[in-house]
């Protein structure tokens, strides 16, 4: 019941248009990558400085001078290009990345997200997100539903630390694709053999739902 | 031209002094000035305040520096997978700052440039925007960002000549670019050092004038944080 | 790689209108987006605010459309000998607006960096900070500049290849790499146009998600504006 | 009587240190590359994206793409370095460069400096200039004493508009060797056969004179 962690992956992929230019965040955001289409021109950008991100190197191949954001060896397509981190952020910051695919704790029906504190937890730090979240004009969020607790991460409201103020647009999730607007969480799509209803349970802000909802086409 | 080499690492980082703040270039383990670190830890420098994009791991990086707690306050913005880290960050032992990613390479470039502040619009409505100017540009909240303001800086390059013009290599790149004379002396240390005029001219990263001092490094370990990779039949993008 | 090659300059500045504000590269004739440039006159756009750092001169570069009049307003650092553009702007047909070079050079790099707005010490004091907001810091006073807003961006490289990734030559760099993704349309004309994965992705100046267009240029002239020459047996340095 | 220009580039000359990036203005400054020491490293910066500039190019060597910030065409030393106008203004107002000489049309005893526009005439443009004295540490102007018509260009303030406040530390005319400090003009050095008496009749501003004021030595 639900979509796995390929399968949400899978589904964002269809979102992945020609010509553009993508910031994969770490998690299942990186194993979109996998599943765009062939036949279309995509390129990765990792915010440590590499535009034509390829796949990781064969065995014996790595080098310890690439990298990806999430610290893993990589490889460099043909006509791939390197540059230093301010001109990363130039390319964040400056909305040239037309595409960014994270992770998150929290979303609310304002557009709200929090994936970087859990107060009283240890914290590793925002990196990129915060950039990513406050520049890009396209955002989709990849996370479950509901968390290890069963509780809801749509929310009225996030309830932790933010990362970025009405932000968000898209957010798939193994229930369901869900848009975000006018403040609320509208349904677009369910999950193969999930329910409007089971949907409707877990998610704790305002969802909207118009007509019948299709099943994703995965 | 102006000539930029010191004899070794020990030379290179004559003048550091306990409490000072420095820019450490680097992403994860990759790019790292590995030499200038092992050195400092040598020094045994104290009370220092670092500024890089991570923080190390426990035996490697900056890590180095946390193990024989020489660092009081450490900004950064993600700090990984560091088990001494941690306990010192929840001991309150370590001073942490976390920041945005970008705000942590323009804060550099804009020392580099002479920029005392700019806006930028990553943090706004955060935590990390509490007590900052905020203003409302083409429709959009901002926040005021400063520049930083350090004593030493210390990068690592692939190629360098003696006048210290620099090539970094790969995602080695990195925030060492941005470091680059955004401290009060920037130190350089290199795979590889070459003769000034032997570089092409069109093709260096960071002209020398950033630069007060560079060496080619001992020895280069250049660990990998995260080695991945995928077999022959895997078609992974 | 995605592919930005256009067919030739009248592809390339399809979509140009009367009343646009464009960023032009080029530091007096050095580097100048040539092949645009005598586009733009047959298109005979009109009511253009050019933002360059020069003018060019009577029949060439950018004098070229003010010698058709396609230019109201112009903003750059130094306007240099152009007798047509002194006639224009002491009748007031031409708007001239004349600021800081470093402060045009950044207001480029600021727009390409998503950075709304910076402070710079230049200009301060001065009719250039004139109704600007000023601040202190560091005890040294500085006025508040904004990034430009312009429709599109020409730009011209020495080599470029397909993905749009570009490689400037000796000082005809000039503020070409900082007006690339500094409007909401850039184009870039080469000198030479290579298939994408030819060029060293470690030498590439500006990576090609700045660009939106590219072509090569069907005929360069590269005038020259003040040759100047030494004897064998004099010594200058 | 008085140093001709060449003469003043090669008093300028000796302010020129070893490990010096010196900015050279068009016009005197220019000519002050001539005559520093051999035996000393220093590097010309020019704003439009050259260190390490050499002299002008024999003939049948110009280059096009490569000039320097007049529109010469000149030659890049073994070791040079070309880069963009950001970064050339990074060197500039980020206080990488050591040293700038420039000319003027005014200075006043407080350091303020008029180089750019006359109104009513018709204007080139500030260039560089601004940024150039907003931030550099040492300033060294080039020029005459006096104008065209006899009148003083050391002035208790400028009339002219402005190009930068309180900046100018030094004047080199052809007259003398004036520091700037505590809101007048210091004379340190006198051009050989210039009496004091021809400097403070030619100086409008606060002229200081202490103790005997020895000759140039060029």
């Amino acid at each position: 019941m639900g979509l796995d962690k390929y399968q949400i992956a899978q589904r964002i992929a269809q979102e992945v248009k020609d010509g553009y230019y993508v910031n994969l965040g770490i998690g299942i955001p990186t194993l979109v990558a996998n599943f765009v289409r062939q036949d279309i021109d995509v390129e990765f950008q990792s915010e440590n400085g590499i535009l034509g991100m390829g796949p990781f190197p064969f065995e014996g191949d790595e080098d310890a001078d690439l990298i990806n954001a999430g610290k893993q060896t990589i490889t460099a397509l043909p006509g791939a290009v390197f540059f230093d981190s301010a001109m990363s952020f130039s390319m964040i910051r400056g909305r040239h990345v037309d595409l960014t695919i994270l992770g998150a704790m929290e979303v609310a029906q304002n557009g709200d997200i929090a994936n970087w504190k859990i107060p009283g937890k240890m914290v590793k730090g925002m990196g990129g997100a915060m950039d990513l979240v406050a520049s890009a004009e396209r955002i989709i969020v990849a996370m479950t539903h509901t968390n290890k607790a069963g509780a809801s991460k749509l929310l009225e409201a996030c309830t932790l630390p933010l990362t970025g103020v009405g932000c968000v647009k898209k957010i798939v999730t193994d229930l369901a694709v869900i848009e975000v607007r006018n403040n609320a969480f509208h349904l677009v799509e369910r999950a193969p053999g999930v329910s409007v209803a089971e949907i409707e349970a877990a998610t704790e802000g305002q969802l909207i739902i118009t007509g019948p909802v299709p099943e994703m086409i995965l | 031209m102006i000539q930029k080499t010191v004899a070794d690492v020990h030379q290179a980082c004559h003048g550091v002094e306990d409490g000072m703040t420095l820019l450490l270039g680097g992403f994860g383990l990759c790019g790292i000035p590995e030499n200038a670190i092992a050195e400092l830890k040598r020094l045994n420098v104290r009370d220092l305040t670092c500024i890089s994009n991570n923080a190390g791991v426990d035996d490697f990086g900056l890590g180095l520096l946390l193990q024989s707690r020489q660092i009081s306050t450490m900004i950064a913005s993600y700090v990984g997978e560091n088990a001494e880290f941690e306990r010192q960050m929840l001991s309150g032992e370590l001073n942490v700052s976390l920041i945005p990613q970008g705000t942590l390479a323009q804060r550099c470039q804009a020392a580099q440039s002479g920029i005392p502040a700019f806006y930028t619009p990553a943090g706004y409505g955060t935590e990390v925007a509490q007590g900052k100017e905020v203003r409302e540009f083409n429709g959009k909240m901002h926040v005021l960002e400063h520049a930083f303001d350090a004593d030493f800086s210390f990068v690592k390059a692939w190629k360098g000549d003696t006048a210290g013009n620099l090539i970094f290599k790969g995602t080695a790149r990195n925030f060492n670019p941005n470091m680059c004379g955004a401290a009060t002396i920037t130190v350089a240390e290199v795979e590889e050092l070459v003769p000034a005029g032997t570089l092409d001219p069109n093709a260096i990263h960071i002209p020398g004038i950033f630069i007060q001092r560079i060496f080619q490094g001992a020895h280069y370990e250049k660990r990998i944080e995260q080695l991945t990779t995928r077999t022959k039949d895997h078609g992974a993008r």
